[in-house]
């Protein structure tokens, strides 16, 4: 995929379709150290296999955006990958806290870690005006909270009424990554159920990856499905079960029991760093 | 018959009760969650229940871990987007309640979700703001659910990141948010709800057995306390029995 | 349905489901002479006999809101039923001339007409400001072009990049009437296929309609199916066939044959008026 | 074999040839919609054609007369609403080529599809902008098809409905505009294209049997020439078979 009318040459970069890569091969083209990267997934469809790639292939310093950190980011921000948090929800849902991240903000461990909250509203405010390729979003959020002063949001005017409206900025990751239930041969893919912000993420990104259950010989129409065409993804993985413990509706089921495990888990650096390395370094990307 | 209603009960049959006549609530999960799927089954079956991931008309039969798990998706009458929900649904003031807990309430019902202590150097980091701050600035009316305690409600908020009543009379409409904001915060002790004229929150109910002495000693500013508090009517069989069954499934 | 959070009594109005009413009787209590009515549907699913049923009534004074006023506009601006026209595309698809329209606003007949036009992506974000209910919204747009000194559009700076971006207005109906291929008993509406502006309009609007080919037991959920909530509408009416010459997807077919045919029906004033006598006026609403 | 092509078939079968290797075109009805369903049969099987209505891979085996037929979104990879159609896929720059026609062109490509005539008082009301402003504002390059006249080719719009390259070089930049604007004008004569230096519309190809003073003459400006313009490669027997094919469906 290219990014074309920003663009003089085109067509010379044109790929008609996205490439089918296995996972690691894919992690390794097209994440590198320093990125923004989001991983997206509300819940639903979290895309766990490819986060734990990025951990066994060792990057660093990444820009992490999610609206739901989850426990994938929990992990993330555990192991040492991230320089910097994008987030609008830090929590266990339902369960607690996220320890790994509440111990980088409260103690920096492993490492200091740089934090830019916002509201749901304004998270998915800024996928939404990423995927448009505008600079900015209007909302009616902020007014009046101690955000204003923590993070980056200002204020405008609106031309007609007057009113005073919250400005939040595009958000324009180098690379999101989602999962999706299936993909077809030409790379086009569709994903049900809870469908969060993962279309604004991928339209957003500059680049991006969808790791999916299955490939199907052809792509049959679902209710509340979206469907993301090939031609504006970079590559596609298979990976089956890739979002457990979150789920791939009609496919796998949520985990709630490890989402409460969890807790227990990562709550001590050494018993959460032991997991780390027998359930995710340890292991490989399945095939 | 039952075993007698625990604090725990009370809350959650309180909350619910709140929901009888609503046509619509916006609910996280926990506490709220329960209540609304209680409301469902005792009192207002045709509540519709919208989660922020995207389901509206949710129908669960199992109280959800998560505000995301199928159950909700299969059954909702429709699933939308985040950014729609956040757009179209929440910020158009389209929803009649909205249900919040929180780390710490102030007297304005003002909320914290986001750090105890400095923000940049927090003793406890909270999950932050996800939907709440849109939430209470948007819903016809917002429903607060905490733990009676000092260190819950507290005389200054660490972190303002929910605007309930503000700094007072006319804060919200000079904010510019809409909806009436927090009309109750619904503790195991009773029930707090803004003064008609000073906006402050006010004990107007106190559950079975609980005394407003034992109220203000765990409130932690002077607790304005109504002239005759109305004492929360206990559960009766059919909620209790459908709560009990409802935590059981 | 009521605008539940702008009003103290919250509760006092609600109703749970959209009602079921009789075409006739649905426009009668709706529409009122002077509001703002926006009757939408991208080509597919365009409200024929709701606007027919319009006519009927005698509705005058009308400010007719529609991206593309197609076939219906050109009948209620003929017969004088506008006061004032919002639209961005006014042609008959793949034919030509909307000659009513063109002979309202080219010979003010049969009485002036004021208008508004923008560009599509003009009046699709107003739509979506007014679900949102924000006051406006903003695009890249409209530089450059005549339309800037013709209509209502202004500009604004990205408070992060400086960037200058148009603004446009929030559009709020009065009224929006849409048509879909079924309902439930309690009025949640499913349709299919083109989605066009529908659920912006419905969403946007202070007051809302839809037909509907049919009433079904339970909507059975569809790939690509919007579904509007009972709550949110005021009334469902069948009306089947209701979207013809234009069509419903998976019931009726586009005429495309009376489209070209319209063409020398409106072309004259007197054939015009004729025909909508005898296919409009004289006849009555399906039960 | 076949009977010679038309200047009408010519003129399609040039634009065409223009989707050769294109991955995604935005077409209306009419010529535009034929062009891109011929590339598909002939040059590019995966051209993906996108239309306002939001179909997006839409693969129809008749010319459709509206944007909205049925068989587009029957066919489509995908179909989307119209504000997320203008605001996630064209505004975001993610279409190769947009296909326009319109009543007048002037020789910087600069489009009229609003009135003609004072715009209070128009001799000609005509349909209005529709998508074109923003199709051409956002797509990486722009094709306009027209008939060849002065009544269309002229010296001044009666009203800028959409800029193809403004009032000359630089201008797309200075308006904040993106893609590369209008890279061709195919008429039923030949082909004009901007200088790469003037930004002026330049005849730099003609059909078969067309002379560069035939064009001067239907032109309502001094039409600038090149040096050696290109004669138009006659329609191929497959490019010919299949547009007569597909107009006989």
């Amino acid at each position: 995929m290219i990014r074309c009318a920003r663009d003089d040459s085109v067509f010379t970069l044109r790929t008609a379709v996205a490439r089918l890569l296995h996972l690691s091969d894919a992690v390794a083209e097209l994440v590198r150290d320093g990125d923004s990267v989001a991983l997206e997934g509300f819940t639903h469809l979290i895309p766990f296999a490819a986060g734990h790639e990025l951990l066994r292939q060792g990057r660093r310093d990444l820009e992490l955006i999610r609206m739901t950190p989850d426990l994938l980011y929990d992990q993330l921000i555990g192991m040492g990958a991230a320089r910097r948090l994008v987030f609008s929800y830090g929590g266990n849902p339902g369960v607690g806290s996220l320890h790994r991240f509440r111990d980088a903000i409260e103690h920096d461990w492993p490492h200091p870690i740089e934090i830019e909250e916002h509201s749901h509203a304004g998270m998915a405010n800024r996928y939404a005006a990423g995927a448009a390729d505008l600079p900015f979003a209007v909302l009616r959020g902020y007014a009046g909270t101690d955000l204003v002063a923590h993070t980056n949001v200002r204020f405008v005017d609106c031309p007609f009424t007057g009113e005073r409206l919250a400005a939040v900025a595009a958000l324009r990751p180098d690379v999101a990554i989602v999962h999706a239930q299936e993909a077809d041969g030409d790379g086009n893919v569709q994903l049900w159920g809870i469908p969060g912000v993962q279309k604004e993420a991928v339209l957003a990104a500059r680049r991006s990856l969808v790791t999916v259950e299955r490939i199907v010989e052809r792509l049959l129409p679902r209710p509340g499905a979206v469907v993301l065409p090939g031609w504006v993804l970079d590559a596609v993985a298979v990976a089956p079960g890739g979002s457990q413990p979150s789920y791939s509706e009609g496919i796998t089921r949520r985990d709630n029991a490890f989402y409460r495990d969890w807790d227990e888990i990562s709550r001590d650096r050494q018993r959460f760093s032991a997991w780390m390395q027998e359930h995710v370094l340890g292991k490989v990307a399945a095939r | 018959m039952s075993v007698a209603a625990s604090t725990d009960e009370v809350q959650t049959v309180v909350a619910a009760r709140r929901l009888a006549s609503a046509r619509t609530v916006f609910i996280g999960v926990g506490r709220p969650s329960i209540a609304a799927i209680l409301a469902r089954m005792v009192h207002n079956p045709d509540l519709v229940l919208i989660y922020e991931s995207g389901t509206i008309g949710a129908k669960p039969f199992h109280i959800p871990l998560s505000i995301g798990d199928g159950e909700l998706s299969e059954t909702a009458d429709t699933v939308v987007g985040v950014p729609e929900m956040f757009n179209y649904w929440i910020g158009a003031g389209r929803v009649d309640v909205g249900f919040l807990g929180a780390a710490q309430v102030d007297r304005y019902a003002n909320l914290n979700s986001t750090v105890i202590g400095d923000y940049d150097h927090p003793r406890t980091r909270l999950p932050g703001a996800g939907g709440a701050p849109e939430i209470a600035s948007s819903c016809g009316e917002v429903i607060v659910t905490v733990a009676h305690s000092r260190r819950t409600l507290v005389e200054r908020l660490d972190f303002l990141t929910t605007v309930g009543h503000g700094d007072g009379p006319g804060a919200r409409g000079r904010l510019g948010l809409r909806g009436r904001g927090p009309t109750a915060v619904i503790t195991d002790l009773g029930v707090l709800e803004p003064d008609p004229s000073s906006a402050e929150l006010t004990l107007t109910q106190l559950h079975p057995g609980v005394t407003v002495e034992q109220a203000r000693e765990q409130t932690g500013w002077e607790l304005a306390v109504a002239e005759r508090p109305r004492i929360t009517e206990r559960p009766s069989d059919a909620e209790l029995n459908a709560l009990r069954e409802l935590l059981a499934r």
